[in-house]
């Protein structure tokens, strides 16, 4: 099994946070993993993404033109990766922000509307945790246990404080999904 | 096993740094290997080894503070990126001729000038023909991902006291910042000052102790045939480490028809574009240098006899082809696919450059 | 008094305040709230009004300020991290009757350029530099800069810096003051509208004293960096009021 | 006396939604708005406009240059 | 005819930048090539032509001034030495990244390090392949008389302005301290500025006149996709020198079954072992690439179908050799002879050089 | 009074001045009436005297005094031109117990390394330096240095250093006092007896400093180059005096 | 003809602008010519050596191995270069500082007492065209007019004034020369 | 009173004869010889032996640390 993703989104949204809690699930569910990050200098309002591989085997190359599965938070992202995605492949959006909806007939696609829930929380800095949860339901591949404890793994010790926020997030997340369309 | 993290390649090489017992870290700020500091800073390893990390004023600083600590026998280390490795050559220069041993990192970006921070493999001249001035050698280790970027500090101070000689880690912005699992090794402990007395007092800056002369580091020597004659004495150095140190690893070689060399992110890129090439029926391997310098000619010469066409697949308009055609000996076909200023090929287009180039070429 | 819409005093001829055309059309790419962009419209408004453009040679080095050239419509150079004063002279050796200004980061000048600023200073050439203190490298992700003041947390200082091991901020300013070949040297601020005013009279004034030949002119601008600085740009300039400028004082440091 | 009368213009797709302008006004006319404009920032907006005197400090301290200002003097 | 005069070599090329109509030179102290600057501050020509003469304080200061002049259009020029050469690896890979027209002299000596003052052809591999960061090339001239620092001046600074690149006159310590007769061409008048932006204002930083837009000069791109074609139409552009501007000479070849290949100070002596040689009978020529880069490969692949084996004489350990071999493709035996860290070989060792290693061998 | 012939008081018990053994035995390279070589000789008297030749570490960048490792018998490193203090940090770090200390001609330190010495400086590094300033670039043949006075001639100033366009000579030593980093910055000279003897002085505090950890002792000694001068070495004394000293006053700049 | 020299002794004695001066008067006769020097650091006291070539050809190397000719002036190039000189060429030397004479028996050797006749005129500077003046009578290759003109060529304007000391001093050397053995 | 008499002794093959010792002595005893040693200098000998103090000011200012001085005191 390998899943190639791409997150992308604006800097602010937890994109590569949100990878990096995908990816540490991985690796304590024994997985191999990548984590490629987009990067650029630090002035912001650019947009941010990251490539996360989760696989049974050894990874080639960190760096991929398509993807299994994007998950997209913003209308550039969008407009970059929409034609990336493998045929049959995943799109996942939260509709906020997002003008132009997905037109592909070849790929599944699911809604979150993570800000709406964040909104509801109380918190927005949820929003990728809840975006991570609706991915979970959609993939479960990987176990609740390994996410928690790629969670702490991801976070450094003084924040460890915000993990049940963290979980709760997750679970939201896992039940908000919206089904578009399969294939 | 070691600890299991999942790091960057940036970082993993940081906590390479603490654990390899290196004494002092001197760098200065460049994307895209900031985090390299950055990590060593946080978690503070002097407190923990007693290793200094220091930010200089520039890289011209950076390593003439390595210089100097590598001078007394230390472990010292610097990393940056292109523009601030081509500001570091003279000092290169100068460490290869006064023979002291040291590692530095380039976390290679696209060039030329400023460029951009994206990843780039358009180093490789600079790195092992010398971009400095004189005959010189540098070894040149090429990780292709994290946990090399981790287990070749070690394998590069070590080399760097064997032949007390500089060694340059060649990565670039893709290794640097990805994340991978990394399997971290238990902690080797500084030598303390008098380790090292004992065991480099013959040519370490350590203090004349009564009884011994006066140690002197230096790269001057007035006198011509002086000079020739310590020339003479680094060639053949050189001459051992092409002898003994090569380093390479192949893969899908057996059957091959064909050959992609490529290191580094490219050797990853072409890992995958074997497998493709293969699901196309394609009978194609990947021999990757591990060491750039001293470069595996010995073996692509074999392995020349046995395939039809090579692709040096490199993220550069063409330099390590040189390399590969000196080896070769122009028995067989050789072509460059490069893609560059921070441009990473995918798999695919390798595959195609294959088929239009060398099997179809 | 008569009844007054808001469309009334919305017309051409009352414009007071506009964009000087010596902006490009590029939005600005620097992080909301952050100083660069006042300081970039004072150099351009001061070039608009002394009617220089087409005598007018800019150079920025790397630092946030590496893409001046995309915003500023003037002819730029853009020079290698730490070696604008540098261009400067060069450029200015050969094209004495141009206008010539350095627009610097602290890390760039005041670090890795240390030597080309005090050389530049020291020679008295007839250039402006306009140096822009925020106290970090921003491009880079703030790291510590010269100038980060004692204790404050930066990428490559997270637990503050500790003067101890990293040494003291330096007033690179004070520095160059002393040096006979700078003939006017001040530090500013933008952070409210009074001390744009005074700002842009400097720059002004940096840019008179080229035609008058009088030798280097060098104006701080103490400035904020919210990302580096991890606050809002509102924080950012309060705790720049509150923290350094007690350390950077503000003020003419020489005027010959 | 002639009265002074002002009105300020923002380029709301190229505010920042910084809030520094805000806090410059001498006569408290400046707000930020709810929603936010095509790069996902709330914008300024004057929420008391008949105060505005047309000081230009907000212009002033705008890093983005994005407030135009008008003034004009009303007979009193 | 032009004047003559007898001077040295680093007086005659000081002599060249002031009748080539250069505008500025900017340097920093160093052995064997400060008679550079000495030579100009004794001629004052600000008060001949105007070209403005200035000690820098460092060769990194020095290139960047050249790159600042460079990018208004205006001809700039620094010259150093080997050490000083590597600080200006950065500033050549700007300068070739933002393709703004510059000559730079390197009077080389021995190192690695600080090496020694003597003559030397160690920085070849700097020179030709880019010791700087990044994709990139200069054009590289190995004058090997005095005459020739002269004319080359003007030479360098065509191609500089014709390709908008540096130009680099790769010259050693003997070229440089020797005298001989040079004959002085006419005084080339500077360009005014006005003629400047007639000619160059499509590029050149020159002042945005109304009706134009802003000229930037800069080598940055932040989009790697951007950075690639930036790239693209570099490496055009150097195919194209490849293509039109290698230069050599021959000397002795019609009859040759043996080759030397030698470049400046080597070829000279060359020259008279070639002359020994024949004294022998040994039928020997010399070939002299005078353009390093461009290299002249494809005249050397046609003459190893003519000769029976190729010494390369280089005052190095052996760097040339990697490009004749390149050239050759290995038909015939090709082997270096090497005198280095300052010294220079005697025609006598070239010959029985030839005759051990080539004939014999 | 007795009759005493010579050999009565030249006995080994009589020595009140011999060579330190710190020496190494071949014969100092710099011309006759160097500076350098008493310079020398007073670091070397300083360390035999301390009794920390076992501890103490030298750097000589590039300069006359590049070959100082040829004279001085202790361990010693020859760094690239300018880079000492980046070299005497890097050691000092590791090596906080050690004596280090830079020697360092004015082209080296006020030139090429500004930016190193400025910076070592800043960070109050807790190292010697020793800083001979001659006026000019001794090793490369008499070219004008940062400290060359207005209107004396060297190699690149045949008609005379003229301050408009070769700029000022810089007073680096009165610029490092003003950084916080400094502890102990003084101005020496070593042209007559009584000179030298305070300059030992001087030179002594500066090693005794890093005993005591006090950061940065940086030890000027106005020195004659009298092959650059293109005088005789006594001429070149004379011409210092009279010359040098009223621009480079000697005393102590900063003693904290 | 080819004459291949080289000048040997103290830094302070003249060697280099004497070969200078031959090298011009080589000029002033059309011939090929090439002056190489020895060159170091400045710290004075070391020797100084300058390789001369005449030619009527081209110069092929202007770093020479042996020499036609050396004018040697002190002991530590009577000890360097006596046995670089080819058989049958010919070794010039002042004995004044030189403690082991020649011992070759296969080439001309020739004695020039310049200092001894520099102290005579009371002017040291002198030394150098005396030694001159000595070479040239042994190899009359250039013209005495095209030496004063080499002599003119080589000192700066302000310096003329000296030349006819020089002139004075070059054609002493021609009558002061000691023939010790020819071969 | 004890009069204090000094000698010194000048390692004369290492003397450049910069002269430089020569104006440092308060009681005139230096000069330069007419012969030259090896290396072609003059050196510095004591043409007034008996006014030496030894009190060290030649040996002190020599750059080539070629004097070495002796003293004794003598009982009046
Ligand atoms: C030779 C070199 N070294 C390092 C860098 C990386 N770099 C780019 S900008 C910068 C510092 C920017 O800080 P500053 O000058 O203060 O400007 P700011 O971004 O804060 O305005 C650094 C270290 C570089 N581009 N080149
Ligand atoms: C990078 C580099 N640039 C230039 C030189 C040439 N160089 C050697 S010493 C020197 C200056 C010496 O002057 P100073 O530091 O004043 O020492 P001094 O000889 O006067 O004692 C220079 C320019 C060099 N060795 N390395
Ligand atoms: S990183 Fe800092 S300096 Fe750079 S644009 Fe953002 S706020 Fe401004
Ligand atoms: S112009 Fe003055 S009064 Fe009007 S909104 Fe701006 S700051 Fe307020
Ligand atoms: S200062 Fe400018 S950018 Fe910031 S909120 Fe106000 S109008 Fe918008
Ligand atoms: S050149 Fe000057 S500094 Fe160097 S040794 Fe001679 S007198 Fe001393
Ligand atoms: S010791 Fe004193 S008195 Fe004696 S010679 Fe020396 S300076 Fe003169
Ligand atoms: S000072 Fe020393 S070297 Fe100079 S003349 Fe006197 S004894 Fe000789
Ligand atoms: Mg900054
Ligand atoms: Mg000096």
């Amino acid at each position: 099994m390998t899943q190639e993703i791409i997150i992308a989104g604006f800097g602010g949204q937890g994109v590569l946070s949100m990878g990096k809690i995908m990816a540490y699930s991985g690796v304590m569910q024994d997985m191999e993993v990548s984590w490629m990050p987009s990067y650029g200098p630090e002035m912001r309002g650019g947009t941010a993404n990251v490539t996360v591989i989760l696989s049974n085997e050894r990874i080639s190359s960190p760096i991929l033109q398509t993807f299994d599965t994007a998950i997209i938070l913003n209308q550039q992202s969008m407009d970059k990766f929409e034609e990336k995605i493998k045929p049959g492949g995943t799109l996942i959006y939260d509709s906020n922000g997002i003008f132009n909806l997905p037109t592909r007939k070849d790929i599944n696609i699911y809604h979150i509307p993570a800000a709406k829930e964040a909104g509801k929380i109380g918190n927005i800095k949820t929003f990728n945790m809840i975006v991570l949860g609706g991915f979970l339901k959609i993939f479960p591949i990987v176990e609740m246990d390994n996410v928690i404890k790629g969670l702490k793994k991801s976070l450094p010790e003084r924040h460890h404080k915000l993990i049940p926020m963290n979980e709760e997030a997750i679970k939201r997340g896992l039940g908000v999904v919206e089904t578009i369309q399969t294939v | 096993m070691g600890e299991l993290r999942l790091m960057k390649g940036n970082e993993a090489i940081a906590e390479g740094f603490i654990r390899a017992g290196v004494d002092a870290y001197y760098g200065y700020p460049i994307t895209p290997q900031s985090e390299v500091m950055e990590y060593l800073m946080l978690e503070q390893p002097e407190k923990k080894t007693g290793m200094v990390v220091l930010q200089a004023e520039s890289e011209l600083a950076a390593i003439n503070m390595v210089y100097g600590a590598a001078c007394t026998g230390k472990k010292a280390v610097t990393s940056s990126s292109s523009p601030g490795i081509s500001l570091m050559q003279e000092g290169f220069s100068y460490i290869a001729g006064s023979e002291v041993p040291a590692v530095v990192l380039n976390v290679a970006r696209g060039g030329p000038g400023l460029g951009d921070i994206q990843p780039a493999q358009s180093d490789y001249f600079q790195s092992v023909k010398g971009g400095g001035h004189g005959d010189y050698r540098q070894i040149v280790l090429a990780p292709s991902s994290v946990q090399e970027m981790y287990d070749f500090v070690s394998i590069a101070f070590d080399l760097a006291y064997k032949y007390r000689i500089m060694v340059l880690i060649l990565s670039d912005g893709a290794i640097g910042q990805m994340m991978e699992k990394v399997v971290l090794g238990d902690q080797i402990p500084r030598m303390t000052n008098q380790e090292i007395k004992d065991k480099y007092d013959s040519w370490a800056i350590t203090g004349r102790t009564p009884g011994r002369e006066h140690n002197v580091i230096t790269s001057l020597d007035l006198d011509q045939e002086n000079l020739e004659r310590h020339n003479h004495h680094l060639q053949a150095k050189y001459r051992e480490i092409v002898e003994k140190e090569v380093v390479f690893e192949e893969y899908a070689i057996e059957d091959a028809e064909y050959l992609m060399i490529a290191y580094g992110t490219s050797a990853r890129i072409c890992h995958k574009a074997v497998q493709l090439g293969r699901e196309k029926g394609i009978k194609v391997g990947l021999f990757r240098p591990i060491t750039l310098w001293p470069f595996p000619d010995k073996r692509i010469k074999e392995l020349s006899n046995q395939v039809k066409g090579i692709l040096s697949v490199e993220m550069s308009a063409g330099q390590m082809i040189e390399d590969i055609m000196l080896a070769v000996e122009s028995k067989i076909k050789v072509e460059h696919f490069g893609r560059y200023g921070g441009v990473v090929h995918s798999p695919e287009e390798v595959v195609i450059a294959l088929e239009t180039k060398i099997i179809g070429g | 008094m008569a009844e007054l819409r808001i469309e009334d005093i919305i017309k051409p001829e009352n414009i007071v305040f506009k964009k000087t055309k010596l902006f490009t059309d590029k939005p600005l790419s620097y992080c909301p709230g952050c100083g660069h962009g006042v300081v970039h419209r004072l150099v351009l408004e001061v070039i608009e009004e002394m009617g220089i453009e087409a005598e007018t040679i800019g150079i920025a080095p790397v630092g946030c300020s590496v893409l001046a050239y995309e915003f500023m419509n003037i002819d730029m150079v853009q020079a290698p991290h730490g070696r604008a004063p540098a261009l400067a002279t060069g450029i200015k050796r050969i094209h004495t009757e141009k206008f010539v200004f350095t627009y610097q980061g602290d890390g760039d000048l005041a670090a890795i350029g240390t030597a080309e600023t005090i050389h530049a200073c020291n020679r008295g050439e007839n250039i402006a530099i306009i140096f822009i203190n925020n106290g970090i490298y921003g491009m880079t992700g703030g790291q510590m800069a010269p100038t980060t003041l004692p204790g404050m947390q930066s990428s490559t200082s997270p637990y503050g810096r500790d003067v101890e091991t990293m040494g003291h901020p330096m007033k690179i300013t004070e520095l160059v003051s002393n040096l006979p070949g700078t003939r006017f040297v001040a530090r500013h601020a933008v952070h409210t509208p009074a001390l744009v005013r005074k700002t842009k009279k400097a720059i002004r004034k940096a840019f008179e004293n080229q035609k008058e030949n009088k030798g280097l002119s060098f104006v701080e601008v103490v400035s904020n960096c919210n990302s580096g600085w991890k606050m809002s740009p509102v924080e950012s300039n309060k705790w720049l009021a509150e923290n350094m400028l007690p350390f950077y004082e503000l003020g003419t440091l020489k005027d010959e | 006396m002639a009265k002074v009368r002002g009105a300020i213009v923002v380029d709301v797709e190229r505010c920042k939604g910084c809030e520094i302008c805000i806090g410059s006004c001498p006569t408290d006319v400046l707000r930020m708005s709810v929603d936010v404009n095509g790069k996902g920032y709330h914008y300024a907006y004057m929420e008391n406009p008949e105060a505005c005197t047309g000081c230009v400090n907000c212009a002033t301290v705008c890093p983005d240059t994005v407030i135009t200002v008008y003034r004009i003097k009303v007979p009193s």
